[in-house]
């Protein structure tokens, strides 16, 4: 049962309070896309075991979506941010570093 | 290979089963291989030993990183049945259960195909209009199913409550021929028939990089060193996007945990195999007598084999409400495995970016029933590099096309 | 309160109180349990309930609000009660303002040309929810039969407000005093809600809280 | 007779007997008894029958790991399979039945399994049954079936209830031993809150057992001391009777308290028989214990076969004497214990056989000196006796058995170590090590399941961390609770504080290592291995191990599952060990390199009913109401669920069939006037200066450009290009649009939206409200509507003030209301949409308005054909998930111009545009009265490469059309537009096949919508 601090409100929400939403930082293709890039941006998933980001909404909650850190061969949470990040803050990947040091950084 | 007979078995009785033979070798890795399967699941060792049989390539390695059929076909609540609505799944889950028929024979190896039929309950009326639409396309694919009513639910399987206030049972697509299979000997059965054809089941030996010059394969690296190899055959479920990226390229793929459990061990109380996927749980009792119950699948990316309580509470409520008289009987055990879920919900056999390296995945909670088919489709595509009738629908471009082939459209899951 | 508590001890001085196994558990009560004594669900009349959007803790938007309804924009997750209205803290951009019953319509006019000119959304949603109380020693333990909120008196008292779930539906709750609850839940799953509740006001309670 | 002691029993009230029945006969037990102490005193040493081979087997335990003594409980509705005898309470009139055994438990036959068990080795069923095939579906499966099983379930629904609870806490103890207790005390100290949970109904664990003294008390009044001090704590609570199951990742954990009652088979109606409870815990103390391991000896499975500690239980805590002759048989000192203790009860000690050469210290020194019969060296070769114990022979323990000497007894005690309950440790990713000098697996400190934050969650104290000599708890304890404080963010003091001004003291005999042995003797010929039992449930024995070895299951994975070791009921809390240590010796390695299999939850098996808790009947799942659903039930509506709604889907009216009434509403809708409950239809509020541009990008038309007041069509798509909901959206003023979206799609799209302002277009100003629960909305249809609108107030609903498509806001009815005139069924029709609160009223005054017209509500049947008629989609029917809205001919509906909305660029790529996709068409069947099914497939009779058939299309939604007075059938058809006229033949049951026609979608006269 995943429990994650939802950074929009506060609230330590377990995971039936919450709704998970795939990858994050996936960059919306439109209509000039290639086919090669619509497609990763549609289907082709980093799926790490490890260290991974990803989003998620509070969805009985404050309605807020937002972004985790996760690793998914522990279920450590290195932490939570809003889903209005391209990339994720450097704090983050810091925190990362720290738990994990032989961490290669986010997949490109 | 010492035949297995009950003759075979009476002859050893006097013997204090002394004269038994190991059911499959334990070989060091050879330096190379003219094919190599990653993974010794039920896929994998179907793949290497159709090989073998339909194709006479021997030379091969299947490479596990623990245990033989320790992953989700060790794991899996062992639902067999075809009654899908699109062609090409219907044609390769018919084939493979076709293969189920006869493998016991096939491998000199009791798998306990058990078909006793299969019933997907309609509770709602899109249900209802969804399983008939179903039934119509599989009598169309040579797949034997049937809409039935609910007093015919009722007959096949007294337990289930058809009047439940909030989703009565209003019918049923049922596929008598469908049912369930022992799973370790499904794994462990087609092991012995590989070891037997010459082929190193290599168990404890993880793949950690896959080698290559050029575009194509070359070999893989393994805890237990390099291995070389001609063609490289992908069969790891769960763990296909971790190879993928070894193998430098990237899957419709995401790993998420499915949950399944047990009850303690009863007296036979269901005859049959029941989904009810509105309410999202499925059951059955094993030869053995516990119910054998799964239910949805985890929403995020874990390669941790374990899930979370309350998709098993969601579970069992929704069971417990279907079949009321299992209130008092007891969850024994539970546990999950890591399946592979692509984006379109149904399996990928194909071809990928790298030479001669072919991928078999994506079965995600449902692939139990589709090994035999699935290895003879996959073996084919090895053998070949090209694939067949059964898997050509399944290649990786069907996602750039948005050809996809959707099979949640007439069910919900697919299990 | 476990049921166990014996008589309050003085300070400084020592309890020793003999703690016999036997007399725990009982077949009918015991620590594991306290009967319902006088726990109590109510529907009640459902104020009058306005959705304001707009980044709520903005200066101009804060301060409108506190011009046409005179209160301070909650914390998250708090509510803010004066004169019969509340401001309670839905998310960071949406506000539930609750007013006397039927007196949704004066308050939207007066936020909305407090408003004027701001980029914010008024909606009058006095019906889409429907109101229950809780009242009584163990209504913490009601809801917390269904709820994942940690429902403790430290962490949770008049003030807090907090969106969740109740069973299988969206809720929200908060105390407006120290001995009871108020639970919104949409409309349509009242009846529902109704019935969990009362369900859960039946049985017995843990004594754990 | 009667095997109860004449004094003892610290659990039992010997003033409260209590009558009970097994297996029919009346027997009587104690107050404080347990199922199986009460049958013990009564002399029932056998219990049950095993799984396999059908054996008669006994009580060996007096915990929740007990194997052999599965009973069936009460009866009929109540009735339940497969409980430990050893933890059940007992009550009055409590009845209980053994199980697996027919006719009897005495005479069983399928015993006769057992002896042909040569036959039955692991793994046999493997290997044969596979001809003649079909004989394993008819002959083989069906007999396994009968013969496996345990307990017999219940025939009827349970009449008990069952509750859920969250609690959450900071430190959660399991256990409630001495371990258990000194740690909640010094977490509490520390101000952490804590919950302290105990299995069993009495506290205390082991040590009150074991004699132990703690603070120079004995250890029962130490204990009641410290419960009654933690229970007075207001950061401290204290549960019995509350198994903890499960722990889950986070700290999530769930446990189960039992709830009992006086009469087993009475269910009280008010009081849940269980509780789960779903804990959040920062830190878990895990003070579990250890759960003793039997030997493996020839005829260890024998009833009067018992594990060492559960005699001392049995005799200490019930007053009761498992034999007058016992044999002890160890490989360490605890059984000692037993040994005095049994003597001092009085019970005769036929000797102590120690497989250890030469054992020394305090236990030995004392079982001598009360002169009891120590012989080192040497172990039990076989037990005598089928269904009890009449003697052992005694044989070196290092020898092959050859050389025995018999030794007359009644009884066996057994204690071949302890294991650590470290179940809770393992199931959320701990790790364990094999501790070679303890002889067990331990939690290892350095892989420890970790929470959230990456550090450990769970801290092993005591008897689970392989502490058992009691004077060494105390201290590891009070570290271990403040540990758990600290890790939970506690280290100040708070709330009531602990009398005791120093931590607890501990004594107990010092004890000397275990010497293992897995199989005694340790040369044990094979007669002697294949009659010694490790799973006693499912029948596995040494010799089972050693074949699978041989077939190459040396994974002790592969070993569990060809041998099926630990996998029965008890889940291997007594074989395991003892199995790996035969598997690894099999294999000439050490068991620290085979490892252990996987513990997984829940600790001891709970009822499903507990955990599906109350969700049941109607609080099943949550129906949706509108606010006139009262009022439809009390009309005959006949119900349809729509998403999580119910929605009439005809009302019945007295004696009338189904489709009767759907046609009824039809004809009279079309001729008269017809009301429509339409408030399940999603509504949401668009706000903003984007808001243009917002649902520009959703919906694939173009919404920028609608006008005040006037209403549009729109579809929205997915990012893959297909349809997944459509609705009217009304602009209700420059920067505001009312979206409306099907029943299903209410919360969905309202997300769906959200999702796409919060995480892609965040700097767009847009706002959005679903308003979905505020407002009804009512459909009045058909020619007489505009005269029901007229006297419901003064819109004026004229063509030329309200045309198609436009909307205003007014007052009907004295209610404040937005009125649209849209149309799905090509009729006048006028939707009304006002608060909620108000819905009922407005329902019943349009009805009033309507009478003298012959207005009458209709339901979703008569809603979707006259859809049909008109060629209009539905969600869910036309769409299911793989359409695009250019196969369904509603291009007109998607902007060629808009360079972007979602689903766009989806829709260019090549297999989406091919030529030959199915599209929508109309479908008149030759035969009028011919209603085709839905679903039903159109073939064009040639083969695929597989063999199937071709199939070129199929139905989407098929009616009787009252109005036309035929069938109508939409369909998707391989470039269906394009051939017109064309006839189809769908296959249908029984051989016959239904031709249609390909014909344009819209049924009823094309320009019927004029009037609308
Ligand atoms: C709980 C549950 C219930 C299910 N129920 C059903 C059902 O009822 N019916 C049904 O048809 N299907 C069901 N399924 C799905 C089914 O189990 C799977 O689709 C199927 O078993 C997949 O088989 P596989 O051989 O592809 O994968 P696996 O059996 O998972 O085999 C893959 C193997 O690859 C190995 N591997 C991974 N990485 C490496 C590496 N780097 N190097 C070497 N080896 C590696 C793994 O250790 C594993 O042994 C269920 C699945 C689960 C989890
Ligand atoms: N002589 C020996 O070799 C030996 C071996 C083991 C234990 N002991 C004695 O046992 C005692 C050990 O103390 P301890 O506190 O570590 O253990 P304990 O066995 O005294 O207490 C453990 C408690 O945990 C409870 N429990 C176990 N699993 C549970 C679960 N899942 N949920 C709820 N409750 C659960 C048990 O019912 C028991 O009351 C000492 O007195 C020690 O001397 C001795
Ligand atoms: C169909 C099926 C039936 C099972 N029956 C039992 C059972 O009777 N007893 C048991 O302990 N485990 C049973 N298991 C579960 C296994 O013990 C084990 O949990 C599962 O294979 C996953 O492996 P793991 O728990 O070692 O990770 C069963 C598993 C499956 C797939
Ligand atoms: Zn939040």
């Amino acid at each position: 049962m995943l429990i994650l601090t939802c950074p929009c409100c506060g609230a330590e929400a377990d995971e039936t309070e919450l709704a998970s939403g795939g990858e994050a930082h996936i960059q919306r293709q439109g209509p000039e896309s290639t086919d090669a890039a619509f497609e990763a941006y549609l289907f082709q998933r980093k799926n790490p075991s490890g260290v991974h980001f990803e989003r998620w909404r509070h969805a009985f909650g404050c309605g807020k979506w937002f972004h985790a850190a996760r690793c998914t061969r522990t279920l450590e949470v290195f932490g939570t941010y809003t889903a209005q990040s391209l990339k994720p803050p450097k704090w983050i990947l810091d925190r990362i570093r720290k738990r994990r040091p032989d961490w290669a950084g986010p997949l490109p | 290979m010492k035949r297995y007979s009950a003759f075979a078995i009476a002859k050893e009785a006097f013997r204090h089963q002394l004269g038994w033979e190991r059911a499959w070798r334990s070989p060091e890795p050879k330096p190379e291989y003219e094919v190599i399967i990653v993974g010794a699941g039920g896929h994998g060792l179907a793949t290497a030993y159709y090989l073998g049989k339909n194709h006479g390539i021997t030379n091969i390695a299947i490479l596990e990183k623990n245990w033989l059929g320790g992953g989700n076909t060790g794991r899996n609540t062992t639902i067999i049945r075809s009654n899908y609505l699109q062609d090409a799944s219907a044609a390769i889950y018919e084939k493979a259960r076709s293969l189920y028929e006869t493998l016991s024979q096939d491998l000199n190896y009791n798998v306990m195909f058990s078909p006793r039929g299969v019933a997907m309950l309609a509770q709602t009326h899109h249900e209802v209009r969804g399983y008939r639409r179903t039934a119509r396309a599989n009598a169309i694919q040579g797949v034997e199913t049937e809409f039935i009513g609910s007093e015919q639910v009722k007959a096949l399987c007294p337990i289930i409550n058809v009047d439940g206030p909030r989703f009565p049972v209003l019918g049923a697509l049922w596929q008598p021929r469908g049912g369930t299979a022992r799973h370790d000997a499904v794994a462990w059965g087609y092991a012995r028939a590989c070891s037997d054809m010459g082929m190193d089941i290599i168990q404890n030996c993880a793949v950690t990089a896959v080698r290559r010059t050029g575009g194509t394969v070359t070999g893989v690296e393994t805890t237990r060193g390099a291995v070389g190899c001609r063609k490289l055959g992908i069969v790891v479920a769960g763990h296909s996007g971790v190879l993928a990226a070894m193998a430098g390229f990237r899957l419709p793929v995401e790993s998420v945990a499915l949950q399944a459990l047990v009850s303690e061990p009863v007296k036979p109380c269901m005859d049959i195999v029941v989904m009810a996927n509105t309410v999202h749980g499925y059951m059955s009792q094993s030869d053995k007598g516990e119910l054998v119950i799964g239910g949805g699948a985890d929403g995020f990316n874990n390669y941790t084999q374990r899930g979370s309580f309350h998709h098993v509470e969601e579970t069992v409520r929704a069971l417990v409400e279907t079949f009321p008289i299992i209130s008092r009987l007891r969850m024994l055990r539970q546990w999950a495995g890591i399946v592979d879920m692509t984006g379109d919900r149904s399996p990928i056999l194909s071809k990928t970016p790298l030479e001669n390296c072919f991928i078999n995945c994506g079965w995600g909670t449902g692939g139990f029933k589709a090994i035999p088919g699935s290895g003879w489709a996959m073996a084919e595509l090895m053998a070949k590099g090209e694939p067949g009738p059964l898997a050509a629908p399944f290649g990786l471009d069907r996602f750039r096309e948005g050809r996809f082939i959707d099979e949640s459209v007439a069910a919900g899951v697919a299990h | 309160m476990t049921g166990l508590e014996p008589e309050p001890v003085p300070e400084g001085e020592v309890p020793r109180q003999r703690f016999v196994p036997e007399s725990l558990p009982a077949p009918d009560g015991g620590p594991g349990t306290k009967p319902n004594s006088g726990t109590s669900v109510m529907r009640v009349a459902t104020p009058g309930m306005i959705t304001l959007r707009g980044r709520i803790r903005s200066e101009p938007i804060a301060s409108a609000v506190r011009k046409a309804i005179g209160i301070d924009i909650p914390e998250p997750r708090r509510i803010l009660s004066v004169d019969g209205r509340s401001l309670a803290w839905m998310s960071p951009d949406e506000l539930l303002i609750l007013t006397p019953l039927g007196g949704s319509g004066s308050t939207i006019a007066a936020l909305s040309s407090a408003l004027e000119g701001q980029y914010a959304l008024l909606a009058d949603v006095s019906d889409a929810r429907l109101c229950f109380r809780i009242a009584g020693p163990s209504s913490r333990e009601l809801i917390a039969k269904g709820c994942p909120v940690d429902l403790s008196p430290e962490a949770f008292s008049p003030g807090d407000f907090r969106r969740s779930r109740l069973g299988q539906v969206p809720v929200a709750l908060w105390m407006p005093d120290p001995g009871q609850f108020m639970l919104l839940c949409f409309r349509s799953v009242s009846d529902f809600v109704e019935h969990w509740l009362q369900n859960a006001a039946q049985g017995e309670f843990s004594g754990y809280l | 007779m009667s095997r109860r002691l004449s004094e003892g029993g610290r659990l039992i009230d010997r003033e409260v007997p209590l009558g009970f029945l097994w297996n029919n006969r009346r027997l009587t037990g104690f107050r404080g008894d347990t199922l199986a102490s009460a049958l013990l005193a009564n002399d029932q040493q056998l219990a049950g029958r095993s799984f396999k081979y059908h054996r008669p087997r006994g009580i060996v335990t007096a915990g929740p790991e007990e194997p052999n003594a599965l009973v069936q409980l009460g009866h009929g509705a109540s009735s339940e399979p497969n409980l430990r005898a050893t933890t059940v309470e007992l009550a009055d009139g409590l009845r209980a039945t053994s199980q697996n055994h027919w006719p009897s438990l005495e005479f069983d036959i399928g015993a006769a399994t057992g002896y042909l068990a040569p036959l039955f080795a692991a793994g046999f069923y493997y290997k044969t049954f596979m001809w003649p095939r079909v004989a394993w579906k008819h002959v083989f499966e069906p007999l396994i079936r009968r013969s496996a099983g345990l307990g017999i379930p219940p025939t009827q629904p349970d009449p008990d209830h069952y509750e859920h609870y969250h609690a959450h806490v900071d430190v959660l103890v399991v256990g409630s031993g001495i371990a258990g207790l000194v740690a909640a005390g010094a977490a509490a100290d520390a101000g952490a809150r804590v919950l302290v949970l105990e299995q069993n109904p009495e506290f205390g664990g082991r040590a009150p057992v074991d004699g132990i003294t703690v603070d120079g008390l004995a250890a029962s009044e130490w204990i009641d001391d410290c419960v009654a001090d933690l229970a007075w704590r207001d950061l401290v609570r204290v549960r019995n009777r509350t198994t903890v199951l499960g722990v889950y990742d986070h700290g999530y954990v769930f446990a189960c308290e039992h709830r009992p009652r006086p009469n087993m088979d009475k269910s009280r109606a008010d009081a849940p028989r269980q509780r789960l409870w779903r804990i959040r815990a920062r830190q878990i103390v895990m003070a579990t214990g250890a759960i003793e391991r039997p030997l493996a000896f020839a005829g260890n499975d024998v009833p009067g076969v018992m594990l060492a500690s559960a005699a001392r239980d049995y005799a200490v805590n019930f007053g009761v004497g498992i034999g007058d002759r016992v044999v002890v048989v160890t490989n360490n000192d605890s059984a000692y214990l037993t040994a005095t203790a049994l003597a001092e009860a009085g019970i005769g000690i036929a000797g102590i056989l120690d497989i250890r050469e030469s054992p020394a210290g305090p236990a030995l020194d004392r079982a001598r000196a009360v002169g009891l019969d120590v012989r080192t060296g040497m172990s039990v070769a076989s037990v005598f006796g089928r269904r009890q114990v009449l003697g052992v022979s005694a044989t070196a323990s290092n020898g092959d058995g050859a050389r025995t000497e018999r030794i007359v007894a009644n009884a066996v005690v057994m204690s071949g170590g302890w294991s650590p309950s470290v179940h809770l440790w393992s199931h959320c990713g701990g790790k364990l090590a094999w501790d070679a000098n303890r002889g067990c697996f331990l939690p290892d400190a350095d892989r420890p399941p970790a929470g959230a934050d990456g550090v450990g969650m769970v801290i092993p104290v005591g008897a689970a961390n392989g502490t058992m000599d009691a004077s060494g708890i105390p201290d590891e304890a009070v570290r271990a609770g403040r540990e758990a404080a600290r890790r939970a963010g506690h280290r100040g003091r708070r709330g009531r504080q602990s009398s005791a001004s120093h931590p607890a003291q501990a004594e107990d005999a010092a004890e000397s290592q275990p010497e293992l042995a897995w199989m005694v003797p340790r040369q044990a010929k094979r007669s002697l291995r294949s009659r010694a039992f490790l799973d006693y449930q499912n029948d596995v024995k040494v010799t089972d191990i050693e074949l699978a070895v041989r077939e190459g299951f040396q994974s002790v994975e592969h070993a569990k599952r060809y041998t099926t070791l630990g996998m029965a009921t008890d889940q291997g809390k007594l074989s395991n060990v003892n199995g790996i240590g035969i598997l690894a010796t099999s294999m000439g390695q050490e068991i620290a390199g085979v490892g252990t299999t996987t513990f997984r939850p829940p600790y001891t098996p709970l009822t499903l009913g507990a955990i599906a808790g109350e969700a049941h009947g109607p609080l099943f799942k949550p129906v949706r109401k509108t606010p006139m659903d009262g009022w439809h039930d009390d009309h005959g509506a006949h119900w349809e669920p729509v998403a999580d709604w119910r929605r009439p889907y005809c009302y019945l009216r007295d004696g009338e069939t189904v489709k009767a009434a759907i046609n009824r509403e039809i004809l009279n809708t079309r001729r008269r006037v017809g009301l429509l409950d339409a408030s399940t239809l999603g509504k949401i509020l668009v706000s903003g200066p984007d808001s243009g541009r917002f649902l520009d990008m959703l919906y694939t038309g173009r919404m920028s450009t609608l006008r005040q007041g006037r209403c549009r069509y729109g579809l929205m798509c997915n990012e893959n290009g297909f349809l997944i909901d459509d609705g009217v959206i009304a602009r209700l003023g420059e920067e505001t649009f009312l979206c409306h979206t099907t029943s299903g799609g209410s919360d969905r799209i309202h997300a769906w939206m959200e999702e796409w302002l919060q995480t892609e277009w965040w700097t767009w100003k847009v706002w959005t409200v679903n308003l979905t629960e505020q407002f009804v909305q009512v459909g009045i249809v058909g020619p007489e509507a505009r005269t029901v609108m007229e006297r419901l107030g003064n819109i004026d609903v004229s063509d030329e003030a309200l045309r198609f498509m436009d909307h205003v806001d007014g007052e009907l009815a004295g209610f404040p209301v937005r009125l649209f005139r849209i149309s799905f069924s090509g009729e006048l029709s006028y939707e009304i949409q006002l608060p909620a609160a108000a819905g009922l009223e407005f329902w019943t005054q349009a009805l009033e308005a309507g009478a003298d017209l012959g207005i009458q509500p209709y339901g979703t049947e008569a809603l979707h054909v006259m859809r049909a008629e008109k060629g209009f989609i539905m969600i869910g029917d036309e769409t299911d998930g793989t359409v695009t809205p250019q196969d369904l001919g509603l291009d007109w509906a998607v902007s060629r111009l808009k360079s972007d909305y979602l689903g766009k660029r989806a829709q260019a790529r090549s297999y989406l545009n091919a030529p030959d996709r199915w599209r929508l068409v109309g479908l008149a069947t030759e035969d009028p009265n011919a209603v085709l099914p839905d679903g039903a497939y159109a073939t064009d009779g040639s083969r695929q490469q597989d063999g199937g058939k071709t199939m070129i299309g199929r139905v989407t939604s098929s009616y009787w059309s009252p109005t036309i007075n035929r069938s109508i059938a939409l369909g998707l058809v391989e470039r269906g537009p394009d051939r017109m006229g064309e006839v189809i033949g769908f296959p249908v049951e029984s051989g016959r096949t239904i031709r249609a026609k390909i014909v344009d979608p819209v049924f009823l006269g094309q320009d019927a919508g004029a009037n609308a």
